[in-house]
């Protein structure tokens, strides 16, 4: 792998950009790894970086079905922040924040990491009072969090409407300034290449179809491109993860909804920072190129289909004209949709379960973006060491059982 | 949006029903000699299929009836709706996996065009 | 006779007219109205011989005289009558199913009522529900629940010579709607100084 | 004003007698009603009307219509510009001003076209490899990034056009108005269907208004011209009332179960003045068809070669359709660049109207010898198995070379370039329909394949390619859909055809012209600028699948999507390693079909109308009372009634005051309400609610705690008992509706042995509350035989029917304040009579009307719960240290069993507690965090819980809060710290929540 540096590109542009080489190998399966990841999304991809970079297994492979950060890492609006009001959560996300800092670095691959800031809104005085308590959660967590008034809410985002008279009127908001956004699709290649230097294949167009197990322990994995001989297996395929966790008998806390995203056209810089609003489902940044990037709420029905209904996106807009009313003339450009795996405390599985090498990382929902490397970190520690770490211990399913739940849809309704 | 037939109104929009999760998941009678994991199946674990799905909806803007229905959750096909209490009605139809005769289990993205036999299916 | 005690949800709102009568709203205060619920088939004669008016079937409407039973769903009707007969009504419905499931509620004050007409009405309603609004689809004599805009309301078409429509709609949604109606009817002439929802709501 | 230069004298939809001025840029220019901008520009002579999103490229008017990838312009200007509107597709009107986008200083000077000189170094994949520097310099480059990024700029105020949803159903909805759509549309109306025929441009026609109206290359319809066959056919639709024909309407979005969005631009073809203000700008039209026909045409595509962006270069069709559909001729002198036979009419039609034609150059060995021949006839230079090797001209093409298969150079000059690479069936709508398509290697193209809804498609959309098959096939599957949709097909006749030109048959695809000339851009898409080279660096560097080629590249990812460029960006991404284009397959088509404004997506219901804010039957008496509101749930509630001078604090410690003393009076009409029937329903009862239900007297009342099935705090209400068979539940304000829907759901799907009937009231009565030592003056000021009601007489927690004025009310007496209280319920028709009467005799006691604050703040004086307040979706009834209300005698309900797991047993979960501040005057902040020490360690602190309800009480001279502590109950009399921003953490001893017991205890002992 060549380094990449504004050298390289200067060299490379100098002789007709011919001297690039494949950003990663494009393997066929070998008959055995010590470990297989099913999924090649952020979170797939990081776990096997971490995996052969911190704990040394470099004979594993990320097995994916189609193209890598093709599932919700391809298709999710990118909102990154930490100021979640467990500590739980917040100990993840912000180990997952810390990593971003400094992940282009690591990965020498620009994620053009934004650090734009995120603001909460609160529409009414129930609202105001549950972010009041996340920022002073995140403050003792050591999460950086404040609380602003509409009059500093209109300094930091001049657009938002933040007049009194309208049906949900902004009277407060938090704001994360490490929070922001980033470019999903170079942090899976990112991911991709560095996992592939360090030795890993990653194994594209090969669908897993069934988990060989004997004696409720795992042996190895069919797919569409042959068996493959392996002891563990590490599920992290979002949407699908009840699929996978069903080949061998699991069942999990988890239900797959469609959830949407949209795009503007490209516009010259409007929208300084990421807004979000529970009440409206409202999720909007704007992205480097210049489309608005706008998020909305999920369908209420289960679904596999990648797609979801218009009327949801004809209430999102309603809502975005109501925060943004300059935004009405702009058009939509694109609508989408991804299929997230939601649990009921909105909180995400990172997890042995009682089939020996099978472990399960999912349900992360509308929200696990901003998770990728936390996530991957402390699943690859599970992997290799068959055993939680501190960070990923809450996040069992052992929680479902006890009822000691992370119930983060109390603070947050959709946690983007 | 889907059109739905609510066992009493007919079809209608969409709009006018809510999604009430899977169906056929009875309240146990006996919960006091449930284990804490027995319980917990209940409560939270779900088959979420791939594939045909009986769920319920609710006709929230109509006669406020419950009733279930059969949908396939790979193409988001309708296959029969019924009452509550009413058995699933046998699909003994192929199961018509997703739009494009893809098998249920794999992405529908790979499935936009119609591939040539060598391209392997 | 009527009593002046009482205000309608719409009483502030005048009623709209296009000028050669394409598009109509209007409220109709204080109708009597009861929720009834039984069972179709054990309660039906009960209720035939209560109201002079058998249960009707599913979105149907039977009526007679001033009473109209309005069907919501498989055990639950909507008993529409003159202002002030609901007690009556309930009287005699009580007693004819006393000994039988049932119940039977006042709902006179929930619901008021805003008849739609003109030869615009059908177009006008279509721009805030999804039923089907065509004549082949929805008769005279027909009834439907369903979403207008953000509200759900019971949309009915009696049998009458001339199509007016009523929309039974719940008190606090009913100035939502009937300004939602009257931007409808803009096309067909309601005049631009249209009201606004919520005018009315903050100082 | 100018004259137009390329404004031919005659053909073509526009109307001459009539010129209209528009600006381009600060610079006017005259065109004709009919025109589109681009039509007009053309007619001017204009081209560059852009400049390309990264190198910042002249970019001019490449198609007619929607599939024009980069001639973006900004149309008006303030808060109704419309940035990234195409110029193709605008309409003119007279007075129209369009401005140049992306650009500085101007369009023909623009500073950032520097972008264009390092470009080498500025290829796919740049960002990624470089400024990731130091961990957070990309916010150093970011900002530069940003401010060259993107095109149009946003409006810069408040949009004040309306929009409009509608809905419709139909039996069959046509797409696309041209000979297919037609003829499917006149064989559906014969059919007796109801019939939607939907047509994006202003003008039903399609490429039958592309085709000369005279001369030796008119062809006929029925012996018609074809204008004179449209207007017949528009016709017969017209005069039948089952058919709805809507002009200007694209289809922009295929979702499920035949669920389509229409979208129809009302009035943005009319100037200002012209536009009717009861219409709105724009239309969604949801329609819901039994069957769809697709009949939207193809598309013609471009061709990858050298200098391909020049403006004046131009799709072949387009160049067809300026001339005949706007008469307007796109240059003087004109090369044609082709690989089909289609192109060459545009050729010869282009002379025929006064071009000089520099070239016809096909990159086919052997065309149609008819074509050859017709060229020489002509005297039209034909280059066989020609490619292009470079095209020359600053802001508008001037030249073109072209290279033989030897490597044989030649040079021509050209004004304008048309150029066509074959068609493309239009297959969007198609795909979003999830239909699967087909490669069709005589197309060289997708074509609709296996469909999966009821959807038909017919004419240049289903690859027919000649405009006999597109007649017929109209006619055919529009005779199809009706009676798919149940109705007797009916076929119209298909028309005689005479004199019919070429057709783009016999194509030979080329993706892209390779010549020996290298080191220049080869455009596959004009709007992102994405050239070959980068598409085959990014197969080079392992981004083989081609969604990751269009994510590395960006192409097809602009506003046009790439309509004309994606199949050559197929072509070129399977060609470098080795595929086929089926094997690799196509990016998704996703919706809309193009860009779709947000206005017109939200349609109506924006502003007030956004979602409805329901109020109580008392709320003008608020408004005039000034009061101030607070929004619960849907609810719009008084909070506070300040008096002239007064603040909002002020006024709740009045309020609050008052309803100790004296009395106080609540709207309370917002409780939800439910009336419960049936011989089962305590039965019912016992089992949703914690407590036991089976011996409340009629006459009796009972607060009650709901669970869900997870043990959590759900709701809670005060239930009462009418008779042995009829209850009246109250719930939350704001739980109202999903408490009926949870206890529907119980009823019908657990428990539908049981005989018990909801039905909910909520909004049947207003409810009047009176709350202090005075409240029961106030009752027999107005009651009718009030000594009944006497609270000897009439015990807490009961209820009596009694009568004000005559008018029934029902009595309840119950209290959310700790107070002698009466609720008084009446229909809510008399509410805001009651409430004024009570005003009225209530004002020799002083009575004070107190909002949603003051009672907030009466409730934690008692120690009542808010739910949802003090609960969190995360609390039990143990937590809430409530355990009197939890049954252990009766048998199962909800929430029962989950009560007794693990972690719900734990004896330090978080409690229910009170707080009292060392200092009596500090008021919490509500959400404030809890530790155990004095000091702040630092971060991660270990957090005890929070403070949920904080306030200032009157009556007790001191600030009280509740909160939930781990082990609360445990710590009562100990103390806890609450942490502050930036302060030393105060200290505050923990208590029990009623604040009034605790001192009144402490007064008494
Ligand atoms: C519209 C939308 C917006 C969102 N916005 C945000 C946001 O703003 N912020 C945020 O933090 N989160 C957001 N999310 C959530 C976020 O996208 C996900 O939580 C996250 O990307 C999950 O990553 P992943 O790697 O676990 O899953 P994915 O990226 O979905 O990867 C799973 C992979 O598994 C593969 N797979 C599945 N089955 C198999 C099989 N049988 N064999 C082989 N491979 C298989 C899939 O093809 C897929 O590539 C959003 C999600 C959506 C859909
Ligand atoms: N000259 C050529 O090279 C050439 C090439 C191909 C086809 N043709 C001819 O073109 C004609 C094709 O006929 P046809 O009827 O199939 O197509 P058409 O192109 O004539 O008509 C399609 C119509 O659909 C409309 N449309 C497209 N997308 C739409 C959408 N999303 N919503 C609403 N309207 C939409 C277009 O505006 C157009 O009017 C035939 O006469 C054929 O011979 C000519
Ligand atoms: C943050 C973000 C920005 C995007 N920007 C664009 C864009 O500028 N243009 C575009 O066509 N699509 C854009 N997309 C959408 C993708 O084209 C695509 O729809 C999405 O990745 C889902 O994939 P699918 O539509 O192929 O299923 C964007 C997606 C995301 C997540
Ligand atoms: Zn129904």
């Amino acid at each position: 792998m060549g380094n990449y540096s504004l050298f390289s590109i200067v060299r490379e542009g100098l002789r007709g950009n011919t001297g690039w080489t494949p950003a990663w190998r494009d393997p066929d399966p070998k008959p055995s790894y010590d470990a297989v990841i099913i999924g090649g999304g952020g979170h797939g991809l990081a776990t096997a970086y971490y995996l052969a970079k911190i704990h040394g297994m470099k004979n594993i492979a990320v097995v994916e079905k189609g193209w890598i950060g093709g599932g919700n890492s391809g298709r999710n609006t990118t909102i990154i922040r930490s100021n979640y009001l467990y500590d739980a959560s917040a100990a993840i996300y912000e180990h997952a924040l810390k990593l971003w800092e400094g992940l282009s670095q690591e990965l020498n691959y620009n994620i053009m990491m934004s650090h734009r800031g995120v603001l909460n809104l609160a529409h009414d005085d129930n609202e105001a009072r549950q972010l009041k308590r996340r920022v002073e959660a995140n403050r003792l967590n050591g999460v950086d969090a404040e609380y602003l008034g509409p009059k500093e809410i209109k300094e930091f985002c001049p657009i938002l409407n933040t007049s009194p008279d309208i049906r949900y009127p902004v009277i407060g908001a938090t704001l994360q300034r490490r929070g922001g956004t980033n470019r999903h699709d170079a942090v899976c290649w990112g991911y991709a290449r560095a996992a592939d230097a360090l030795g890993v294949d990653i194994i594209q167009n090969c669908e897993v179809t069934e988990i060989l197990t004997e004696r409720g322990q795992v042996t190895g994995l069919r797919t569409s491109r042959g068996d493959i001989r392996t002891e563990k297996v590490a599920s992290v395929t979002a949407g699908h993860t009840s699929v996978i966790a069903g080949m061998v008998g699991v069942r999990l806390p988890i239900e797959s909804h469609p959830l949407q995203a949209l795009v503007s056209e490209p516009l010259k810089p409007v929208n300084p920072c990421v807004v979000m609003s529970n009440a409206v489902h409202v999720y909007c940044s704007q992205s480097d190129k210049g489309e608005l990037v706008i998020g909305a709420g999920i369908d209420g029905h289960t679904s596999y289909t990648q797609r979801g209904s218009l009327d949801i996106i004809e209430h999102q807009m309603a809502a975005i004209v109501e925060l943004f009313p300059i935004f009405s003339r702009l058009r939509m450009m694109r609508q989408w949709g991804g299929i997230v795996d939601v649990c009921p405390d909105a909180s995400p599985i990172i997890s042995k379960t009682e089939i020996g090498g099978f472990y399960v990382n999912g349900g992360w929902g509308t929200g696990g973006w901003k998770a990728t490397p936390g996530s991957g970190h402390a699943f690859a520690d599970l992997v290799a060491n068959d055993a939680p770490n501190a960070i990923a211990a809450p996040f069992t399913l052992e929680r479902f059982v006890t009822g000691d739940l992370v119930a983060e849809h109390g603070a947050a309704a959709v946690a983007h | 949006m889907f059109v739905i037939t609510c066992p009493y109104c007919g079809e209608r929009d969409q709009s006018e029903f809510a999604h009430a999760g899977e169906a056929h998941i009875s309240r146990p009678r006996e919960s006091e000699t449930m284990t804490d994991a027995e319980w917990a199946e209940f409560l939270f674990m779900r088959d979420n299929t791939k594939g045909i799905h009986a769920e319920r909806w609710i006709h929230a803007a109509g006669c406020r009836r419950f009733f279930n229905a059969l949908r396939n959750t790979a193409t988001d096909r309708f296959l029969a709706f019924y009452r509550i209490g009413e058995k699933p009605p046998e699909i003994d139809d192929v199961v018509p996996a997703t739009p494009c005769g893809e098998a249920v289990g794999s992405g529908n993205d790979a499935v936009k065009v119609e591939r040539p036999p060598e391209a392997g299916r | 006779m009527a009593d002046d005690r009482r205000r309608s949800p719409l009483a502030h709102r005048r009623p709209l007219e296009a000028d050669g009568g394409a598009f109509g709203l209007a409220e109709r205060p204080l109708l009597a109205k009861l929720i009834l619920r039984a069972d179709a088939e054990t309660g039906g004669a009960a209720v035939e011989k209560a109201l002079g008016v058998s249960l009707p079937g599913a979105s149907k409407i039977a009526a007679s005289g001033d009473v109209s039973l309005l069907w919501l769903g498989p055990d639950e009707w909507m008993v529409v009558g003159a202002p002030e007969a609901e007690g009556d009504l309930a009287g005699r419905l009580e007693e004819a199913l006393s000994g039988m499931p049932h119940q039977v509620v006042r709902v006179s004050d929930y619901y008021t009522t805003i008849a739609i007409s003109g030869t615009g009405a059908r177009a006008a309603l279509a721009k805030l529900t999804t039923l089907d609004l065509d004549p082949v689809a929805f008769k005279a004599g027909e009834v439907r629940g369903s979403n207008f805009a953000k509200a759900v309301a019971v949309l009915a078409l009696p049998e009458s010579d001339e199509e007016v429509f009523d929309l039974h709609i719940r008190a606090t949604m009913a100035d939502y709607l009937w300004c939602l109606l009257t931007r409808s009817g803009r096309e067909f002439g309601i005049a631009q100084d249209v009201p606004r929802s919520g005018e009315r709501l903050v100082v | 004003m100018t004259s137009q230069p390329f404004r031919l004298n005659e053909g073509g939809s526009i109307d001459r007698s009539r010129e209209i001025s528009f600006s381009f840029d600060g610079k006017s220019y005259a065109g004709h009603p009919g025109d589109t901008l681009a039509s007009a520009l053309i007619a001017n002579g204009v081209h560059m009307v852009a400049r390309s999103f990264k190198y910042h490229r002249p970019r001019g008017i490449v198609g007619a219509g929607a599939e024009d990838p980069a001639g973006l312009v900004q149309i008006g200007s303030g808060a109704t510009a419309d940035p990234n509107t195409r110029a193709t597709e605008q309409e003119l009107w007279d007075g129209l001003q369009a401005h140049a986008q992306n650009c500085w200083p101007s369009l023909k000077h623009d500073l950032y076209a520097a972008n264009d000189i390092v470009s080498r170094f500025y290829s796919a994949g740049f960002y990624y490899k470089t400024f990731m520097g130091p961990p957070g310099n990309w916010m150093t480059f970011e900002p530069i990034v940003r401010f060259a990024a993107g095109i149009g700029k946003t409006p810069d105020g408040p949009d004040p056009d309306a929009y409009e949803t509608i809905n419709r159903h139909c039996d069959v909805l046509i797409v696309g108005a041209g000979p297919a759509g037609l003829m499917a549309a006149l064989s559906a109306a014969r059919s007796g269907a109801r019939v939607i025929l939907a047509e994006e441009t202003a003008e039903a026609g399609g490429q039958l208004l592309s085709l000369p109206e005279s001369g030796d290359g008119a062809i006929t319809i029925d012996d018609k011209t074809p204008r004179d066959w449209i207007a017949g056919a528009l016709a017969e639709l017209a005069s039948n009332d089952r058919v709805t024909v809507l002009p200007r309407t694209s289809a922009i979005g295929y979702y499920a179960d035949n669920f389509v969005a229409l979208w129809e631009k009302v009035s943005d073809h009319l100037a200002p003045k012209d536009r009717n203000p009861l219409l709105p700008r724009q239309r969604l039209w949801r329609i819901r068809a039994k069957e769809v026909v697709l009949a939207t045409g193809a598309v013609e595509r471009s061709l990858v070669f050298h200098e391909n962006d020049r403006p004046g270069i131009m799709l072949a069709s387009a160049a067809r359709t300026y001339l005949h559909r706007y008469g307007a001729l796109g240059g003087h002198c004109a090369a044609v660049i082709a690989n089909n036979d289609a192109a060459w009419q545009t050729a010869f039609d282009l002379q025929a109207a006064g071009a000089t034609i520099s070239v016809i150059s096909d990159s086919r060995h052997q065309p149609d010898d008819a074509l050859v021949n017709k060229a020489a006839e002509r005297d039209i230079p034909v280059r066989l198995a020609h490619q292009v090797a470079s095209t020359g001209g600053r802001h508008r093409v001037k030249e073109i070379t072209i290279e033989s298969e030897t490597g044989n150079i030649e040079g021509f000059d050209a004004d304008l370039v048309a150029i066509s690479g074959g068609w493309m069936p239009n297959v969007a709508l198609f795909s979003q329909s999830r239909g699967q398509l087909r490669y069709d290697d005589d197309l060289a193209a997708f074509r609709p394949g296996w469909h999966w809804q009821r959807t038909h498609v017919c004419g240049s959309a289903d690859g027919a390619m000649t405009m006999a098959e597109c007649f017929s096939g109209g006619a055919r599957v529009g005779a199809w859909a009706a009676e798919a949709a149940g109705c007797t097909a009916n076929a119209a006749p298909v028309p005689e055809l005479a004199n019919v030109g070429p057709e783009p048959t016999g194509i030979s695809p080329i993706w892209q012209m390779v010549t020996t000339e290298g080191g220049k851009k080869a455009f596959v898409d004009l709007q992102d600028d994405v050239k070959a080279s980068d598409l085959e660096l990014a197969v080079r560097e392992g981004y083989r699948s081609v969604e990751h080629a269009k994510r590395y590249t960006t192409v097809g990812m602009g506003n046009d999507q790439g309509k004309i460029s994606n199949l050559n960006a197929f072509g070129i991404i399977s060609g470098a390693q080795g595929k086929s284009l089926p094997e690799l397959g196509t990016t998704t088509f996703r919706q809309p079909w193009k860009p779709v404004t947000f206005g017109a997506i939200a349609g109506q219901f924006v502003g007030a109308d956004f979602e409805p804010r329901r109020t109580t039957p008392m709320h003008d008496w608020h408004v005039r009372a000034e009061a101030i509101f607070e929004p619960v749930g849907d609810w719009l509630r008084a909070r506070a009634y300040p008096r002239p001078g007064e603040t909002f604090e002020d006024a709740v410690q009045r309020e609050v005051k008052a309803a100790r003393t004296d009395v106080a009076v609540l709207d309370a009409s917002t409780l939800g309400k439910i009336d419960i029937r049936g011989k089962d329903a305590r039965t019912f009862l016992n089992r949703i609610y914690t407590n036991a239900w089976s011996k409340l007297a009629p006459g009796r009342c009972r607060y009650g705690l709901m669970l869900g099935e997870d043990a959590m705090v759900f709701d809670d209400g005060v239930t009462s008992c009418i008779a042995d068979d009829h209850f009246h539940m109250t719930t939350t304000t704001g739980g109202a509706a999903r408490v009926l829907t949870w206890l529907e759901d119980y009823l019908q799907t657990e428990w539908p042995d049981l005989d018990v009937f909801l039905t909910t009231v909520t909004e049947e009565t207003a409810v009047v509350s009176l709350s202090g030592p005075k409240s029961y003056d106030v009752v027999k000021a107005i009651c009718d035989d009030a000594g009944d009601l006497a609270p000897d007489d009439f015990p807490f927690m009961s209820w009596k029917d009694a009568a004000i004025d005559g008018v029934a009310c029902r009595v309840f007496r119950i209290s959310f304040t700790g107070e002698l209280s009466y609720e008084i319920n009446v229909p809510a028709s008399y509410g805001l009579w009651l409430w004024e009467k009570v005003m009225e005799a209530g004002a020799p006691f002083g009575i004070t009307p107190y909002g949603t604050e003051g009672m907030h703040l009466l409730r934690a004086e008692k120690g009542f719960i808010i739910v949802g307040q003090d609960t969190d979706g995360t609390i039990t009834p143990f937590d809430l240290r409530m355990d009197w209300i939890v049954s252990q005698k009766k048998g199962d309900f909800v929430g029962k069993r989950s009560l007794y797991r693990s972690d719900t047993v734990r004896t330090n979960r978080k409690q229910l507690v009170g707080l009292l501040t060392e200092d009596p005057a500090t008021v919490l902040m509500e959400g404030a965090q809890i530790i155990a020490t004095p000091d702040e360690p630092a971060p991660p602190v270990p957090m005890l819980g929070y403070v949920t309800s904080s306030y200032f009480s009157p009556n007790l001279g001191r600030s009280i809060a509740m909160a939930l502590v781990e082990s609360g109950g445990a710590r009562i009399g100990e103390t806890v710290y609450i942490s502050r921003k930036g302060a030393k953490p105060l200290a505050a001893t923990v208590t029990e929540t009623d604040f009034l017991a605790h001192f009144a205890e402490k007064a008494d002992g």
